[in-house]
């Protein structure tokens, strides 16, 4: 129904193979030294090269926020919108050009907080776009305010007494509307980033991808607890299609359900009775159990929740449009301007 | 102009130059539908026309409620006709809650035609009716004709032996059966159209159709109406018509422009009225290269118009006066990437929620002002329904000439008055012609057309041509953001100019009626058939009047400042508080004055005879 | 911490008792004849009549729609906002004067499509107010376009072919935000509609109430297949806390749980293994899989899926309001004006 | 005006009526600090200033890049000072970078101080310098002082064990210190505010104090540097001083209303440039009766701060441009619903993005005009940093005696530019009268006040007078929907003569200058300074030439229109392209002409004067 995606991965045999160096759209790049964002740059830039992406054939759109400037970095096309409104664009965009490979860069503010209502309504619609949600758990460039992922209690300069408001988890509210594609990596871990980022790459329907993004300068470590190497094994949890769930040092502990509840197990060893991770489950039940686990009673998981495969938007739309026309035959233009009467004055 | 005077004294096939009807029922009545229809048979007839419909702003408020009242009138003629008339000749009320609203714009000795079975008890409460109005006299100064409209509907109907309710849905067609009669109409397409609308029904089919004829023969008959008019063909200029209100026009505008400019035509928008006939018209045309969307709010509706025109179509959204409001921030980004959108509001009662449903032109300012910083944009504003297809495509070419955001003034009069329109022939459109740059060499995304100012329309998939756009300040040429003070300025200007070159390539503005004289009469929009009526009216009356009608109001015509001074007074009426008037005087420091209403209704002929009689003073 | 609400629903004791009549405001009644809005209305006078409300203290907030007509017709305060803000309006006012009693009236276009992102920030920061959102599945007021909870296919105004998004639920976008009361009832069910607004009137923080409302113009019959008598049965699915789940004639099916996926199993006479419904889980979890039940693999879930207790936003604000003024002392103007430094000039 | 040569031929304490010191550096280089603390000493000294930061749009763009630098400039005076000066006549430049930004405003004969040892190569590069400034001759027509800044502050630190980098940040405060010299400047304030600051690490502490004292030191010692001035005591008014920045006053002057009128004050906001400061500050004020709340949007600030006024609070919103923009659809709502709120847009570069960090006025048409429907609101414009917390009290008072919204036009120059500031007396602060009815008798939510048109607040909680209002439109007196069209005319003229009938209850206009002349110069908002010393400066060189500024722009001043009667020209000077300008000319009808500049920054006096000179040729 929409092979496009699929097409604008694979070159064309006459095409010259493009290098990491080609994405990279040579401006200067303007985030605070040790920002989170170069390393997600870096990794996107790598994960494009190694798909052998066409650059002409790819747009990142973003909103507004350190994470947004992303595009200015990319030798694609790119479009730097307004605060919370990149999903809006980028739908406009894959309806009229289908056959694009359509970024969306966005943060915790930009897509969660103005841009909430966008982003759950790209996500259901399964509108073909990658969704990139940089996570920082806070306002950067508008100089450190809280987000809509900011931990409770949490002071900051619009909130010395420390927040009131309940944070939001960004997969479980893309659950709550039935992403297709739904995945959680670090900037601190390249290579998984790579793998979350070519499985989205691939994956026909909005694939949406929380990022934990360090802001150096507001907030930093925030994920530090959960993604620093010597703290990880015991904190993060890595999931993998058809395997139990295990984590903690060589596997020792794992997660079993009582019910729909998940609880902590030793596992040294034999993984039976384990829960075992099912991306394709066609409910998302599993999944929405996974986004809810978090530090410290949990471990944090990383990797691809959810991963089914359904018609998309603009794929729906296309048939749609090429059984109406062969239905009704081509228009006419002519026939149109006629309308349903006519009368002649002669 | 048509005057309840010239029916005054008719007999038997009387000849007149112009009647209007109004159909007035509760919104279940199917007045629109039979207000359709009239209008039908009168376009076949030949007649020039205007119709327009004024319904609830509820779907359907409770049976027999003053809010639930819907009306429909039509204004016919054996001449050119500008206006769905001021006041209804003939007004038939199939309640007493019709009676009640629509008795104030009755002129005396109009034709009065009643649902006389509906002014019972229970009815007569809800109108808010102390009295019954059929029977206390208060209706002496028309010509009133109380007819039993649902008995003798039911008893039409009885031999069909259909379930009561749906032989009483039928009685709006025996009244338009009557009117058949009253004006000598012939049945033949309302009846084709019945048996084919119902034809999976036939019984229902059978009864309007029995409903129909019983209206008729009941005027035939009967010597309770004595009148019967004829409204002589008028003389229109040859060539094949069809019905068209301004959605319909507007949309299938946009539908040309996209062809002609070999485009793909993307709609992204909200639901609200007046402005949904729009969407609903264009999701229909999937074989013509048309894709719509709609939104999740007009927020989303305008970033996906954006998106769609940064992918090459020409992309169009359209709402009202709130949607605008909400759209405005994103219309600022359109603005700083210079990409060719089409906004289009059929504009409504406001402020705020306002009147929805209602006719209103004070959305004006919010289009040229409305958005923070300097922030400009070409603004349209079709004058009749027809006209609406016209502007689409006048709209369409702007935007794609100067790559700039059209804001596209409709109103709701437009919206839903309908008349006649001659179908232009295919040829005879205007062709668009749009260029995208291919070579990578030197290639600038800000770099500018010299004549138009216009930066060049790259389209993601072209190889080499990869670049970044967005909201922030902009250097020209490299389009690279600058927070350069002198580039800021120079890029504030740069827009300011290319809008304002625009005028060098539309029509200069030309008035009706002399050239230099007394007043000049300025309008814009919606209202130009009730001004230039108007106009023609007082010039009949030996004035020396202009009309002069901007179809473009950002920028202005370049005669403009100086067609003004030909007039010793100038008039500016719109349906607002003077936005319109504001504009010319800052610009052109004429004193000029204005007439203004904000009523949710247009102007009528003779409030604006009398404005400009009193101008002369 | 936040015992407002609860104050305006006992009267004092010197208050006349008030009646169903007292919540009528007298305006004309505007919705077609045979709308289910009037039903809700009338339950929802009663509820309040019943539980003696006091009127004075009680506001009602909506948007944009035929259900947004709602505040006109109660003879409370009441505020008849715009398309999908209402949840602002209803926040606001809940800051500013946290002891008024405020109920928001929200139809599934103005409560999902253009007011979606409100609507899940209001419920994740838990502010204390009751959103009821009337779904018809249609625009009713602007005359018969599709809404976010139109099923897919449908032919409406501006979809002649049948309509291409997925439909959105109401409950799993306020579970995806951990809604801390989430409730489904039908117009069609007085006695089920007074005990679940009354729940959540008595709810402290944001009660979501979804209710099955049907447009007799433009969606007529939308619920039928669930909700008339005659089907009811089978295809509804009445929780109640602390039971097992059971339907069908004499409740001869039951759910029980395979993982977190259900499964309707014959449970004539016995309840062992069958799944117990807990609103008061910690984790909605349960919740959510039961919000994704739907005809016709599942009878359609009503009452309460959820209603734990948490803070409110307004209770935790007034909190923190009294915790600074016992630190820091009652504030002082001339103070404020002084600033951090000053110098004299003589 | 400071004007270079005023301090040419400066020896040991030379006395100097003012001066201009300009700090810039890398965004991580601390100017935007030690700027603040010269402010501070310069204030205890008794000096009127006047300072103005400008920092980069980026968070912490690359070090040692051009976007990277921040600057930060103090205007201070023995006498009364209007501005934070044109140009420089000292500039501190930490690296390549902020030279090169800052060169091209330096005067020539300026006092240049360089921190030489960030001149090397990489640095160079990052900066664009193909070769080095500091050697090649091209910083001749300064008076050049290269300071090894880097290597002192190393050696003067070394002592303390201090890891290098942390010794490396100190080097501002030697900066400091070496102008502390220059001007003759105690230390012991920012000596106690340094141990207090880095109290729980003393060795900072001792490190930052020891810069600032080695930088003292070094100018007192070496001869490099010949000169030192003296700027004596302003004469300014007696009283309680603080230094104040236009957000600080802002949101401590709505504290302050809110508490005059015996009102909770409620602030719903959404974080943006450059309004942001405005939420941070009152969100600390909890023991003073203020509500903040941060909200999802613009919208959704607005919707609460809606909520909170039916509720009875003194009800703010705040935001710049972009934000207004989406709230407008909003503001309509509080307009139908006649409901006091005030709406701060602290106004930014535009249009959409546009320049987030810099100043502009361009946002008047939008606060005008920016709304679906005749919607009229308040609109006032404080004129320098002190002002706005006296024109907050009056946008609170304005909105709550006519229960309308009012727009509170502040910018990005106001925002971040502080000057002294007399605390007013709490008791010569105006109370603020507000009414809630409580008698349910014949209670009517849109009946009016005669006088101010103002509908009564009855409040939520009030037994009987349950009521309910919203966006559509209303029946004068009972607040009931009406489609009527009579009334819809009515109510849309109700609202505009509410705001125009403020004009009555607002200070006349009030020139400076002569009465009748030859120029007027108009202007309104944070321009003032520029204005007020260029005109000054005007009559001065003996030019017949008045000045007028406007705080409150809707309604105007009712004696406005008189006034520019007197003048044989009018000159109104704005950081837009002609806003006012274009509002001026259409109501009065008066030839204008503007000064206008859109370049992200003030206006300078010089320019304003050579506009002044112009307009009379
Ligand atoms: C309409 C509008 N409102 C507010 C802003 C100010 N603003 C810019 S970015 C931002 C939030 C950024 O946070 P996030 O999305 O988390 O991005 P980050 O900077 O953390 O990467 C805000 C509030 C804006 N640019 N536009
Ligand atoms: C800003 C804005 N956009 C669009 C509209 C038009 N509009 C009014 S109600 C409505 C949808 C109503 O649907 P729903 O919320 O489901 O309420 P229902 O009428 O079905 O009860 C729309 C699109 C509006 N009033 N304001
Ligand atoms: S402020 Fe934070 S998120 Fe923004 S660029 Fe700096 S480190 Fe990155
Ligand atoms: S259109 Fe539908 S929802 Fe609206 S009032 Fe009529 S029946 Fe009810
Ligand atoms: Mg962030
Ligand atoms: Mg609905």
């Amino acid at each position: 129904m929409n092979e496009s995606t699929t097409l604008t991965l694979q070159p064309p045999a006459l095409t010259k193979p493009v290098s990491k160096a080609d994405f990279v759209s040579g401006q200067d790049v303007r985030w605070c030294p040790g920002c989170g964002d170069y390393a997600i740059l870096a990794a996107v830039q790598k994960a494009l090269a190694d798909m052998q992406v066409q650059r002409q054939n790819t747009v990142f759109i973003s909103g507004i926020g350190c994470s947004s400037r992303f595009p200015y970095y990319m030798n694609t096309y790119g479009f730097h919108s307004i605060h919370g409104r990149a999903p809006t664009l980028a739908t406009g965009l894959k309806i009229a050009r289908p056959e694009l490979s359509i970024w969306v860069v966005t943060g915790d503010g930009d897509g969660l907080s103005i841009g909430g209502n966008h982003l759950i309504h790209t996500i259901r619609r399964n509108v073909d776009i990658k969704i990139l949600l940089f996570n920082n758990q806070i306002y950067g460039l508008t100089k450190g305010q809280y987000s809509p992922t900011s931990e409770q209690g949490k002071k900051t300069k619009s909130t010395p007494f420390g927040t009131i408001d309940y944070p939001i988890s960004p997969l479980c509210v893309a659950l709550g509307v039935e992403g297709s594609f739904v995945a959680r990596t670090t900037d601190t871990d390249l290579k998984h980033m790579a793998m979350v980022l070519e499985r989205a790459a691939h994956h026909k329907g909005t694939a949406f991808v929380e990022i934990y993004q360090n802001c150096v300068i507001f907030n930093d470590g925030a994920f530090k607890g959960i993604t620093e190497k010597s703290v990880r094994p015991d904190h993060a949890l890595f999931l993998e299609h058809g395997k139990p769930m295990t984590f903690g040092k060589d596997g020792s502990k794992g997660i079993r359900l009582d019910g729909v509840h998940p609880n902590i197990v030793e596992a040294t060893g034999k993984s039976e009775g384990l829960c075992v991770h099912d991306e394709k489950a066609p409910e998302p039940t599993l999944a929405y159990m996974l986004s809810r686990m978090r530090n410290p009673d949990y471990p944090v998981p990383f990797g691809v929740f959810r991963a089914i495969e359904r018609p998309t938007y603009d794929g729906m739309l296309v048939a749609q449009e090429q059984q109406a026309t062969a239905k009704m035959g081509a228009g006419n233009l002519q026939n149109l301007l006629r309308g349903p009467e006519t009368w002649e004055v002669k | 102009m048509s005057n309840p005077s010239t029916i005054q004294s008719a007999k038997k096939h009387q000849q007149l130059e112009k009647v209007a009807i109004r159909f007035a029922g509760d919104s279940g009545d199917g007045m629109q539908l039979v207000g359709g229809k009239f209008t039908e048979t009168t376009a076949m007839c030949g007649n020039d026309f205007s119709t327009f419909p004024d319904f609830p702003a509820e779907i359907r408020a409770p049976t027999g409620s003053l809010p639930g009242v819907s009306g429909y009138q039509i204004h016919f003629s054996s001449r050119d006709i500008y206006t769905p008339g001021d006041a209804p000749d003939v007004l038939v009320a199939m309640n007493p809650a019709a009676l009640k609203v629509n008795l104030r714009d009755l002129p005396e000795n109009a034709i009065l035609l009643v649902n006389q079975d509906a002014f019972n008890d229970a009815n007569l409460k809800k109108a808010g009716y102390a009295s019954n109005p059929l029977e206390d006299g208060s209706l002496k100064r028309f010509r009133f004709y109380p007819v039993p409209i649902g008995r003798l509907n039911a008893e039409a109907l009885a031999k069909l032996g259909l379930p009561k309710k749906d032989a009483e849905r039928c009685k709006n067609f025996f009244a338009l059966g009557l009117i058949y009669w009253m004006f000598d109409r012939p049945m033949e397409s309302t009846v084709t159209w019945i048996q084919d609308k119902f034809k999976k029904v036939k019984g229902i089919a059978d009864a309007n159709e029995a409903a129909l004829k019983a209206g008729f023969f009941y005027g035939e008959t009967t010597e309770l109406i004595p009148e019967q008019y004829r409204i002589p063909q008028a003389q229109l200029e040859k060539g094949l018509y069809r019905k068209i209100s301004g959605n319909e026009a507007a949309a299938i505008g946009f539908v040309a422009a996209a062809q002609l400019a070999g485009k793909q035509l993307f709609y992204g928008s909200y639901p609200i009225t007046p402005a949904s006939d729009i969407l609903h018209e264009l999701s229909y045309h999937k074989n013509l290269n048309v894709r719509t969307f709609q939104a999740e709010d007009e927020i989303a509706a305008m970033g996906a118009t954006i998106g769609a025109a940064f992918g090459g179509s020409l992309a169009l959204t359209g709402t009202s006066g709130p949607g605008v409001a909400l759209k405005s921030e994103a219309i600022g980004l359109a603005v700083m990437t210079e990409l060719p959108v089409v906004i289009v509001n059929v504009q409504r009662g406001g402020p705020s929620t306002g009147l929805p449903t209602k006719t209103e032109q004070a959305d004006l300012f919010q289009a040229m002002f409305g958005r923070n910083g300097e922030c400009p944009v070409i603004i349209v504003a079709p004058a009749t329904p027809g006209e609406c297809f016209h502007m689409a495509i006048e709209a369409s070419r702007l935007a794609l000439k100067f790559m700039s955001p059209v804001m596209y003034l409709s109103d709701g009069f437009l919206a839903n008055s309908a008349e006649p329109w001659r179908m232009p022939k295919l040829e005879d459109l205007p062709r668009i012609h749009v260029e995208h740059p291919t070579v990578a060499d030197n290639f600038l995304p800000y770099s500018r057309d010299p004549e138009t100012l216009a930066r060049p329309w790259a389209l993601p998939g072209t190889p080499g041509l990869e670049h970044r756009i967005g909201g922030l300040e902009k250097e020209d040429g490299s389009g690279n953001v600058s927070y350069d003070s002198e580039n800021h300025q120079h890029m504030v200007q740069t827009r300011a100019a290319k809008v304002a070159g625009v005028a060098k390539f539309i029509p200069p503005a030309a008035v009706a009626g002399p050239p230099h004289g007394d007043l000049l009469l300025v309008g814009w929009g919606g209202t130009y058939g009730s001004l230039r009526a108007a106009s023609e009216e007082a010039r009949r009356l030996g004035k020396s009047v202009a009309h002069l009608h901007l179809r473009y109001i950002n920028p202005f015509p370049s005669n403009l400042g100086d067609l003004l001074t030909n007039y010793k007074r100038i008039l500016v009426a719109e349906l607002n508080c003077g936005q319109l008037l504001m504009m010319l005087r800052a610009k052109y420091l004429v004193d000029a004055r204005g007439f203004n209403k904000v009523k949710g209704k247009p102007f009528q002929v003779v409030e604006v005879l009398r404005a400009i009689e009193e101008a002369l003073l």
